[in-house]
């Protein structure tokens, strides 16, 4: 989708504040990312769905919101659409009912985290494109998780590797199985992208591509 | 803010604060999460993973070339030699710089980050403004991060849009050859393996 | 600048509120709208400056604040930056010093407003392009102001009308003089901007393009 | 909302109030802004013009094939006519409905629109809903204004991106062949003439 945390190229953002230095900013902060990552062990959701969850958030607070408020906010929303946990009880904080998940114990954190969540798929398919071809980022505009950035689409590039098949996020974000696409490395020239006039000098931006996101560039 | 928002959205530091402990004690009430799990999580990345893993991978690829090959090859099994693996690190790529490509990591949709080797990322890595402008203006953005490049030496940033985690391998600082492993691994920054700064040098603190 | 002001296109602001008939929404809204367009006509500043300073404001406020909200940042900005108060001034709500402008008077306004302020010029260049020319907006991403939304820049369009030459906003809006460049309406076919995939069946966007974002389209 | 700003710059719905009421006094005393002035600008745009204007160009248009022909050539002059000129106004475009092609008016980068003929804009046509969405899903905007288009028709919209503003010319409703002008114009309705409804159809309350 074309929202807001799709922030590559914006203006109006002034500078870095590089006294940021800390993770967490807000003693609460900590409680969200553990929460957030113990629920996700639950199962009942991908890692693309929590992206297009905090993707969802209204645009004008996702701007205001610190990193862990979009957090928070994907959260709530995914335990509420999966049915985990009802509007009623995020309001009041108080149980209604009782679930039938558990909760993962603290002595299996170590070796989910060690395990983590491998993307990289077998496919039968052949990869359509190698080290060196030349691509044009499709144009296309989806109402629904993307992991394109607006400011590749329509570009040209260079493909300079295949990372091989990963899940394809597009599809997973809305729950479906894992399917596997080709992805690439691909680099941008920066006059491509931002213009000749407003690139800065010898520069490049290299971006992970799925192949459904390209065609071979014939111009 | 928030106005438009259900009443339990709060939003002002206390009310944010409050909705969060409610929905903590909802959680560990349903039995959907145990407490201490979550300062399991909680310590474990404050505590006990962070960029000292990185540096190490570093430290390592400057003194066995063996090793730089491995790591340049399969990043994500040269990584886990040094036992580092798992969530958000599981398919590790490193970047080297040399005197004639300078690199950068940044991830303009959301704010990955290799975990496994750097730790959680401090907030200006997540900050709007990061993200939006090192793609557009890398050259600028380094100036401010206190790195200036020759404009014969190309900057390459690498926004991290699939589960592909970027780790920048710094050149090595001169005069360093008889520094130990352990010796090298203290001159590498969590901003050094980002791409802001340059091995030897502090980190961004303003 | 490419900031959040630029809307076409963009998801995640939910359904359109048609309730929301009136055009003053809050009784201090009228008093923004008055103040704004007695102070334009003191001279100091013109409407691209105007346009400019409220896609200043910050992205997360003006998405969560109103239509008035951006314009009374506009206004302190450029009452600010022109000098007519200092910020000292704005926070008190006292005046420290006097001004060498006076008020145009209750009189003078029905005939400022019918003469408005038009933007056709004299222009002693041939027009690039004429009816039917197919055209390429060019690639390029300003900070400062332009009138070239993102979604049509890359793209390709057919020269519908030349509407002469007029003031061409991206000077102007820093202060410099009305520089004359040819104006045209182009018309965009949906899918060439949005994607055959993503855009609306048998629907065009018409869009008011000027000379210097564009260029002949040879493909 | 408003925590990063500057103790001046509130922003709820009781310090924004404040904050305007400090500028006009401001303002005012210092000379730079007569009151009766501002009264005046409100009162014009508030009661004086507005859609109705536009209508009785419509209404013309309908019933004078020679004024509808001005109109299609030099629409800024063709609206003096009737006396509606000036500011947001000052270059007009008449674009006319036909059974093949429905045409709808947005500014995406503001809000611009032809005050001399249909005064001040509704909230919903500034709002960042309408500005985004009618460029991308025009039908699907359409219908939730109650315009459903069949697929043959064209749906065309106009950025008003430059100082051009648009002035949808409806179809005239059928069977008001024995209708006066002003009877015609009372068909007219502000939304019809931005192009999210129809003539003959009231404007858009939901």
């Amino acid at each position: 989708m074309n929202s807001v945390h799709d922030l590559g190229g914006m203006h109006g953002f002034g500078m870095i504040d590089r006294s940021q230095q800390e993770n967490f900013v807000q003693p609460w902060e900590r409680t969200v990312f553990a929460l957030t990552l113990a629920c996700g062990m639950l199962g009942r959701w991908n890692l693309d769905e929590s992206r297009f969850a905090r993707e969802r958030m209204d645009p004008g607070d996702y701007l205001k919101g610190s990193y862990y408020e979009h957090w928070l906010h994907g959260l709530e929303l995914l335990l509420k659409e999966k049915g985990l946990v009802s509007e009623n009880e995020l309001a009041s904080g108080s149980p209604e009912g009782s679930s039938d998940l558990s909760a993962i114990p603290a002595g299996r954190m170590a070796a989910l985290l060690e395990r983590g969540g491998p993307t990289a798929m077998d496919n039968t398919d052949v990869p359509a494109f190698r080290a060196g071809d030349p691509v044009l980022v499709r144009t296309f505009n989806p109402k629904t998780h993307t992991r394109a950035p607006r400011y590749i689409r329509g570009k040209r590039g260079v493909v300079a590797t295949c990372h091989g098949a990963h899940v394809f996020p597009d599809s997973h974000a809305s729950g479906t199985d894992r399917l596997p696409a080709y992805l690439y490395n691909v680099r941008f020239e920066a006059g491509e992208i931002w213009g000749a006039g407003d690139a800065q000098g010898n520069s490049s931006v290299h971006v992970d591509v799925f192949e459904p996101y390209m065609e071979a560039d014939h111009a | 803010m928030g106005n438009k928002e259900l009443p339990h959205h709060g939003h002002g530091p206390g009310e944010i604060a409050l909705r969060v402990r409610r929905l903590e004690s909802l959680l560990v009430e349903k039995g959907l999460v145990d407490p201490a799990a979550m300062d399991e999580l909680v310590d474990r990345y404050e505590n006990r993973v962070g960029p000292r893993n990185g540096a190490r991978v570093v430290a390592r690829a400057w003194t066995d070339p063996a090793y730089r090959i491995r790591l340049m090859e399969n990043a994500t099994e040269a990584i886990r030699e040094l036992g580092y693996q798992g969530r958000q690190g599981e398919h590790m790529q490193v970047v080297e710089n040399t005197p004639d490509v300078h690199n950068v990591v940044v991830c303009t949709l959301c704010s990955c980050y290799p975990w496994p080797v750097l730790g959680l990322p401090p907030a200006w890595y997540k900050s709007s403004a990061y993200r939006a402008r090192v793609v557009s203006e890398p050259r600028t953005v380094l100036e401010e991060f206190g790195v200036t490049l020759d404009e014969d030496v190309e900057v390459r940033v690498w926004d991290s849009t699939a589960e592909i985690r970027y780790l920048v391998i710094p050149q090595r600082p001169r005069g360093t050859g008889s520094l130990s492993e352990d010796e090298l691994a203290d001159l590498v920054s969590r901003d050094a393996m980002i791409g802001v700064a340059l091995a030897g040098k502090p980190d961004s603190r303003s």
